[in-house]
């Protein structure tokens, strides 16, 4: 057998980028494996305690939770985007359709999406030049989709100072030079 | 225009696509007697009020919710907005 | 009393004094041949044919506010007939013969400017539907001409050609297409209309139909009941208002197009531009204004007013295609409510009620339909039979699987 | 010099600047207007129609006159106030709508022939011969109409666009604005205060008035930094609220840089704010209106407030000698302000009956004339006048959502409507409250009582001030003589011109406004439109109320596009998606083509290759005769689950899908509810309740929204769970008779026939790499779709490239695509082109009549089952050697090109380097009886005219052999 695939990274790279413009570090992160789970109709419960169980954290509307292993994301009514280290859960799926059978659907999501970590002691200075999401008001923990220069993004409020923007892979050269963009002028 | 999300609260309108008056819930049954008629009037015929308007909204942007908002077309304000799926099971649909 | 060069310097010369009104103010009669309801563009138009082409008398036209204050005095005044289907471009392109003539026609000058406009195309595809869209239009009477790259920007070169997230690849033209003074036309049919007998009643808002045994009687009108023989409906923007009040639920919903104006600028712009990228398309006044527009808000309204997404969105094709706007200022935007029905096409047909007739429907395309849209309305309420250009304006083409949607966009108003 | 003591200005720093290439020198707090009054320069533009001289009459954005060309080159701006114009250190402006110069403008003759030149006069000529309207007439009259330039060159600046968000935003800092702030502020409300001047404070700039104890100016100052201090108030000087919208939201541009001679590296020129409010304060006080007379258009000739401001806030006089009209007691604060400050100045009093009846000085106001009470006239000589008609509130804003403002005598004005715009309250003058003590109070209670709605605790704390009325008579034109007075400046409307149209029957304001042209100047008639109101009530013999009222759009001073396009130019007009082999691809040199925001590689050209059809042939013979390899990743693939999952796809397909077997694929035809064809694909079964759907590229968003909407809207109760994959995985389809030996070097698993049949699908891996296969074509080979997480798309092109080499594989682009499509009869996106059925198709057979799916009904209409209804047919030209083009139309031989004719029209054309022609697709009214018959297909814009024969839409392997192989 030939050598083994060589990945690369959304922006297209070796390895990810890491960049510091003024006030805003950017950081293009491949470190987080992810999949959607969604509930089959009328086993709600079921997945709850599974999760439970897994040590899957299941928030609510418009938030994120992080746990040990996983922390997740809500995408919409009964269903979430499932985060897990990358090094330790590159096949996701298989990992986690074993802890739900038949009672949820899961999917690979992982290489759908690039993901940049911002980090600036002001992030809403900076978000209010990229998207209606207001940050001022969204504590940590907060996480919501919305638009950013045209593009569907999951903005995830890690803590004061960090933000993760999740967008669509292929338009990653775009959402980065919205960013930069944003982020030279704002500061 | 502000849509108040059920579960997300208020969201730009920008974030959503819109399609139409909510009466698109009630799909005849294609199988049925007279269903082309039916299929006439429920395809092409509308109300149009100028005034409260029960209409369908898709949080493509956001959630994916596709959303009952009742809306008044000659102020534009907004008095209710549901979730779809819910408006549709008490009115009737199901599988 | 006639309009001409000689007229004016005459009055110049008398300090004015011999101008008379436009049109009367004439009291409501009891009963009428023919009500009108509507004194926008369409239906001061079918006043006028049906008074001066058919011959037809005790002609009333209802108004409820003041005449020309619809959708005829907000649009962006581009006149065309470069329609691809065969229900359509028939009428559009008798209705561009009959701007040729209008102003010699009913004595005003109403600017019917044929500048000129072009439908840029930005990929093969685009290409391909502009050489059969143009092909049917020489095929129907009308003028076209595909123009390369070159050729555009001769006529443009302020365009974007070099730093184009989608290149321009050329562009379908119309030469005979152009703009005209919108407010001019509405004037212009009344003061026709009214000189031949027409009597124009502003502030008359109609509120309620009249109907006996399947048969119009009359209308019962803000100002009394009047009765009429025939009643004719133009209100685009209120037709299923109206038309509720006959029993009739439309294939149509009502939405907001906004419009927008720059301040006044020095020549620019010759003829009419139509982004093929994006919502975008541009003339320049008369006056220096550009005048443009884009999509509807996309929404069911009334309100007669946008938001800023729309906005935004015409400014964001007009900065990509143009990047000279930049420093121009946007002066005022408006809305203007319109049919938009379920093909992209308009209706005009009797209906199942004897002597009530209906005209609308115009979605975007109202406009420029204005003289045809009054001739072959007048037509069909005179003769009772669609004028040969507008058979295929029906009601019941839905019910038979006959749309006329250039498009392609199926049963959803706000897509056409 | 004109500069006397006192102002906001800061004269220990000079600026350079050049009007009309004479330079001059200003101080830091100037507007350009202030500096060409203090260098004794009146004389500022010309007017619309008859270019009359004019110079300033406001201090504000409501200038009708002075408006210059500023900056020069790409950045050169027409159209702009000087009055709002903020100095900067080598400003260049010119004045505009002139020639040769502003002095002596030859156009001036439109002055001198103005009574030709009346309301409405071209809608009267200008009509014969018809022909000369575009060749002669309108061509001299837009070259004379217009007003600035724009240089026609790219605009160089940036724009950004932002969001914000607050409890509460107060759309104007002067007096009441102020105090509101204060209010909500300190009651630590979250406060946006937005003011569209460079310093704060509004009028109390411009006055000497006092507020607990100190003057104004100072109290404005004091109470802007004690704002700044606060955390929950965020201040916006240069900041324009442009609209209300809906549900609070509030448009506003931010000129960042426009007080620059350009913006700094990085920074927008502009910035286009969305304002998401709880609740909006309307401070934007009011403005001075003039009274009309004869000649009341010349430079000098100002608006009282104006002449005091310049005095005030700029220490300008304009002239030692100076008169003041006014018929209000505002009018006497300029006349004590003025003369405070040492000039002569004489109060003509409209309210004692003085008027002032004409004036003299053609390019600056030399003289009045004053008729007094008992009817005396005297001649003044006078370098500077004051008008003052009133006040009208700024309700601007207040109007945007059409509520219809209401009259009140006694200021003789319109106030805005209560509640004409949901969750917007008006303070201060803009409500019509016009002293200083009015303006505090009202600001801080109205942001208690909001503040109150809010849940916040908020308390009013009103300093000391001046609380006089305004003693207002109303005095609108004064009756004299037979020369003309202006109402609208800019446009040049006069009285006389309202008269004419209340003649001519035009007597509504809609008719006013648009006969006239009154109030539709970049001012958008903030001075005059109440006074052609008044006129024309006067002259109807109606109350100003009964005539009309007069409502604002959106936006309150005109926006640059560029602010409202933000960064949405160029090639970040919209966002571009890269396929996962675009970086290999670009190394090889590909062309790539937009695909919606896609690029993808439409051709590879190898070196030697010197036309694109070169490279095209080459790609699609090599394929068919070997392989070929190509992205296939933009196709929408969708994952679908759930127990319900086949019953699901068997509604919104029209053929049938349940009985699908797990492993194995089939193709989807989905229709719209009218019957029409929405879009095609694959659909794999990849486990008992596992789908994948794959889209049209173009469609690939339009159906996953139309499968939610069956999902939640139609059938809630299915079982059925959707997700997009289409990023999430690089798909390559390998095609041609070595497809398999190819993939067989790169795959895990065993891919023989036998184990992997046509129409099979599973999951695989590629040297242990999870992968999916599905032997589908699109091309009419023996054909696979492999799939790898898209982070080993590059990888996987290379390896595929590389495994593909012993067989003398290529890699091809959308063109090549799009012919082995056509040469297999395959529709795409030209024939879906949302007007067709699957009957035009040729695919009728496909809707199911067995179950209920979407469009199965109206699909049976009569009109879309006429038998001479289009039919996809295949064409191909009788002479090979002639060439087809798409959207040519079919004539039968011998007919002429009328409608009449018309057959179809051609969809796709080719060149089939197989066949060694060009073919072509196409739909033909009753298609499918006609194959073998000779006609003709002609393209009217081209002009050609080619013989085809009608043929099967399959040109290629018919019975599809080489499919299964």
């Amino acid at each position: 057998m030939a050598n083994p695939l060589k990945s690369l990274t959304p922006l297209g790279h070796d390895k990810p980028i890491t960049e510091i413009i003024g006030a805003v570090t950017i950081i293009e992160n491949v470190g987080t494996a992810l999949a959607s789970l969604a509930s089959r109709r009328g086993r709600e419960a079921e997945v709850a305690g599974a999760a439970q169980t897994a040590g899957i954290p299941l928030p609510g509307p418009g938030r994120s939770q992080a746990a040990a292993t996983y922390s997740a994301i809500w995408l919409g009514p009964e269903q979430w985007m499932i985060e897990a280290p990358f090094a330790t859960h590159e096949d996701i799926s298989a990992i986690l359709k074993p802890i739900f059978g038949e009672a949820a659907s899961i999917t690979e999501q992982t290489d759908a999406w690039v993901r940049f970590d911002l980090t600036a002691a002001d992030l809403p200075a900076l978000f209010e030049r990229l998207c209606n999401y207001d940050l001022g008001r969204a504590g940590v923990g907060a996480a919501t989709r919305t638009v950013i220069d045209h593009l569907g993004c999951y903005v995830v409020r890690r803590s004061d100072v960090e933000v993760s923007i999740i967008g669509p892979r292929s338009s990653a050269h775009s959402l980065h030079h919205a960013l930069t963009t944003a982020a030279k002028s704002a500061f | 225009m502000i849509i108040n999300h059920p579960l997300l609260g208020p969201r730009d309108s920008q974030e959503f696509v819109y399609l139409g008056d909510a009466a698109l819930i009630h799909r005849p049954d294609g199988m049925a007697e007279g269903a082309l008629d039916k299929f006439i009037d429920y395809t092409y015929l509308r109300d149009n009020p100028a005034g409260t308007h029960r209409e369908l909204w898709y949080h493509e942007q956001g959630d994916r919710s596709w959303l009952v908002v009742t809306r008044n077309t000659v102020t534009h304000e907004i008095t209710a907005v549901e979730l779809a799926r819910d408006v549709a099971r008490t009115e009737g649909r199901s599988k | 009393m006639r309009y001409s060069g000689f007229r004016v310097i005459a009055e110049a010369l008398t300090g004015h004094k011999g101008w008379k009104p436009a049109w009367r103010d004439p009291a409501p009669q009891a009963s009428y041949d023919y009500i009108i309801v509507g004194g926008g563009g369409h239906g001061l138009a079918t006043a006028y044919y049906l008074a001066k082409e058919f011959k037809q008398a005790r002609i009333a036209v209802l108004e409820k506010g003041w005449i020309g204050g619809g959708n005829v005095g907000r649009n962006t005044t581009i006149v065309r007939s470069n329609y691809l289907l065969d229900g359509n471009e028939p009428f559009y392109e008798f209705s561009m013969k009959l701007w040729e003539g209008l102003e010699q026609d009913f004595n005003y000058n109403a600017m019917v400017s044929q500048r000129g406009i072009i439908n840029l195309f930005h990929t093969d595809a685009q290409r391909d539907a502009a050489t059969r869209r143009g092909t049917a239009m020489i095929m129907h009477g009308a003028d076209a001409e595909l123009l390369n790259k070159d050729q555009v920007r001769a006529m443009y070169p302020f365009l974007n050609f070099e730093n184009a997230r989608f290149p321009i690849k050329g562009a379908l033209m119309q030469r005979r297409g152009g703009t005209v003074r919108h407010d001019a036309v509405a004037w212009g049919y009344a003061r026709g209309a009214d000189s031949r007998g027409v009597d124009i009643i502003q502030n008359c808002e109609v509120l309620g139909m009249r109907i006996e045994n399947g048969r119009v009687l009359g209308v019962d009108t803000s100002r009394g009941f009047i009765g009429a023989k025939k009643v004719g409906v133009a209100v685009a923007g209120s037709s299923s208002k109206v038309m509720a009040g006959a029993g009739m639920r439309l294939p149509m919903e009502s939405h907001v197009l906004q419009a927008f104006v720059s301040e006044g600028l020095k020549p620019l712009i010759d003829g009419v531009i139509t982004y093929g990228a994006g919502h975008f398309y541009v003339s320049q006044s008369d006056k220096g204004g550009l005048v443009f527009g884009g999509d509807i808000d996309g929404y069911n309204s009334y309100a007669q007013r946008g938001n800023l997404p729309v906005v935004e969105d015409v400014a964001e094709g007009g900065m990509s295609l143009m990047p000279m706007i930049g420093r121009a200022r946007l002066l005022r935007m408006w809305g203007g409510i319109m049919d938009m029905s379920m093909d992209g096409s308009p209706i005009i047909d009797k209906t199942h009620i004897d002597g009530l007739y209906f005209n609308g429907g115009w979605c975007y395309g109202g406009f420029k339909a204005t003289p045809a849209s009054g001739f072959v309305f007048a037509h069909l309420l005179a003769k009772d039979i669609p004028h040969s250009t507008a058979t295929a304006y029906r009601f019941d083409r839905f019910a038979k699987g006959l749309m006329i949607d250039e498009k392609g966009q199926g049963a959803q108003p706000n897509l056409h | 010099m004109s500069r006397i003591s006192g102002g906001q200005i800061d004269r220990s720093k000079t600026l350079r600047f050049s009007f009309d290439g004479v330079s001059y020198n200003g101080h830091p707090g100037d507007t350009l207007a202030s500096a060409l009054l203090a260098n004794n320069v009146r004389l500022m533009g010309r007017s619309f129609k008859y270019h009359r001289p004019r110079g300033v009459i406001s201090a504000g954005s409501e200038e009708p006159n002075a408006i210059v060309e500023l900056r020069t080159g790409a950045r050169q701006e027409p159209n702009t106030r000087a009055t709002v114009i903020e100095l900067f250190d080598g400003l260049s402006a010119q004045s505009q709508n002139r020639w040769p110069s502003l002095k002596f403008d030859a156009m001036a003759i439109n002055d001198r022939l103005s009574p030709f030149f009346a309301a409405g006069f071209y809608y009267k000529t200008f009509m014969w011969p018809a022909a000369f309207w575009e060749k002669i007439y309108e061509p001299i009259i837009r070259r004379a109409a217009g007003l600035g330039s724009l240089s026609k060159q790219d605009d160089p600046d940036d724009y950004d666009k932002g969001f914000l968000h607050c409890d509460l935003l107060i759309i104007g800092a002067g007096p009441a604005g102020l105090s509101a702030a204060l209010t909500a502020g300190r009651a630590g409300a979250r406060v946006i205060l937005a003011d569209e001047d460079f310093c704060m404070g509004g009028r109390l700039n411009a006055e000497t008035l006092e507020i607990g104890g100190v003057a104004g100016a100072d109290w404005a100052a004091k109470t802007v930094l004690e704002l700044a201090a606060l955390p929950n108030v965020r201040l916006m000087t240069r900041t324009t609220v442009i609209g209300a919208f809906d549900h609070g939201i509030y448009g506003a541009v931010e000129r960042v840089s426009d007080h620059l001679a350009q913006p700094l590296p990085g920074k927008p020129r502009q910035i286009l704010w969305r304002i998401y409010t709880a609740r909006a304060i309307l401070a934007a006080g009011a403005t001075e209106r003039p009274i009309a007379f004869e000649n009341n258009d010349r430079p000098g000739i100002m608006l009282a407030g104006a002449l005091r401001a310049y005095a005030n806030r700029w220490g300008v006089a304009v002239g030692e000698k100076v008169a003041v009209f006014t018929n209000n007691d505002d009018g006497l604060r300029t006349v004590s302000d003025l003369k405070a400050k040492g000039l002569d100045v004489t109060l003509i009093d409209a309210r004692k009956g003085d008027e002032v009846i004409d004036s003299a000085g053609r390019l600056g106001l030399k003289s009045i004339t004053v008729r007094r009470g008992n009817g005396q006239t005297e001649t003044l000589q006078v370098s500077a006048l004051g008008v003052s008609g009133g006040w009208n509130p700024n309700l601007n804003i207040a109007s945007n959502h059409r509520g219809r403002p209401i009259w009140d005598d006694s200021i003789a004005a319109f106030l805005p409507a209560p509640e004409s715009i949901a969750g917007l309250s008006c303070v201060g003058a803009a409500a019509g409250a016009m002293s200083t003590h009015a303006a505090l109070t009202t600001g801080a209670e109205q942001a208690v009582a909001i503040l109150a709605d809010l849940g916040i605790k908020a308390s009013a704390d009103v300093p000391k001030a001046e609380d006089a009325p305004l003693n207002l008579s109303p005095a609108w034109y004064v009756h004299s003589g037979k020369g003309r007075a202006w109402v609208d400046q800019q446009n040049d409307v006069t009285v006389k011109d309202v008269k004419l149209a209340k003649q001519e029957g035009f007597v509504s304001v809609e008719h006013l406004k648009r006969y006239t042209t009154l109030g539709m100047a970049t001012d958008q008639g903030k001075t005059g439109n109440v006074l052609g109101l008044a006129v024309m009530a006067e002259l109807t013999g109606k109350t100003i109320p009964q005539t009309g009222t007069t409502i604002y759009r959106p936006p309150y001073t005109p926006v640059a596009m560029g602010a409202l396009g933000g960064r949405a130019r160029g090639h970040d007009f919209k966002p571009t998606r890269h396929a996962p082999s675009h970086k290999w691809a670009t190394e090889q040199g590909a062309i790539f083509v937009e695909v919606g925001y896609w690029l993808r590689a439409q051709w590879l050209p190898r070196p030697g290759e010197t036309t694109w059809r070169q490279s095209v042939d080459r790609e699609v013979l090599q394929t068919r005769k070997s392989a070929g390899i190509c992205d296939v990743t933009t196709l929408g693939k969708i994952d679908i689950q759930g127990t319900d999952a086949g019953l699901f796809l068997d509604r919104v397909y029209a053929n049938t899908f349940g009985s699908l077997a797990v492993g194995k694929v089939r193709y989807g035809l989905m229709l719209r509810e009218d019957g029409m064809v929405m879009d095609d694909g694959t659909t794999a079964r990849m486990g008992q309740n596992e789908y994948v759907m794959t889209t049209t590229t173009a469609n690939a968003v339009p159906v996953f929204r139309h499968l939610e909407y069956c999902r939640q809207v139609l059938w809630p109760d299915l079982d059925v769970q959707l997700i997009s994959t289409t990023e999430a995985w690089a798909q390559y389809s390998v095609a041609g008779p070595n497809a398999r030996k190819l993939l067989e070097k790169l795959v895990d698993q065993d891919i023989s026939d036998a184990a992997f049949p046509y129409m099979a699908c599973g999951n695989i891996t590629v040297q242990g790499t999870r992968a999916r296969l599905f032997r589908i074509s699109f091309s009419g080979e023996r054909a696979y779709e492999i799939a790898v997480p898209t982070r080993y798309g590059d990888a996987m092109i290379r390896a595929l490239v590389e495994a593909g080499r012993e067989f003398d594989a290529v890699v091809y682009g959308t063109e090549a695509l799009g012919v082995m499509r056509v040469e297999k009869g395959h529709v795409a996106g030209n024939e879906l082109n949302g007007q067709s059925s699957a009957l035009n198709m040729g695919l009728g057979k496909m809707v199911s009549r067995k179950k209920d799916s979407i469009g199965m009904v109206l699909s049976q209409r009569e009109g879309m089952t006429a038998p001479n209804g289009y039919r996809l047919v295949g064409v191909k030209p009788v002479n090979p050697s002639d060439a087809l083009t798409a959207g040519a139309h079919f004539l039968a031989k011998g007919a002429e090109a009328v409608a009449a004719n018309d057959g179809g029209w051609l969809t796709s054309v080719v060149y089939s380097p197989h066949l060694g022609h060009s073919i072509g697709l196409g739909y033909l009214k009753s298609g499918d009886n006609r194959k073998g018959e000779r006609m003709r297909s002609v393209n009217l814009l081209a002009k050609t005219d080619v013989e085809v024969e009608i043929i099967s839409p399959h040109f290629f392997d018919p019975e599809g052999e080489r499919l299964r192989g």
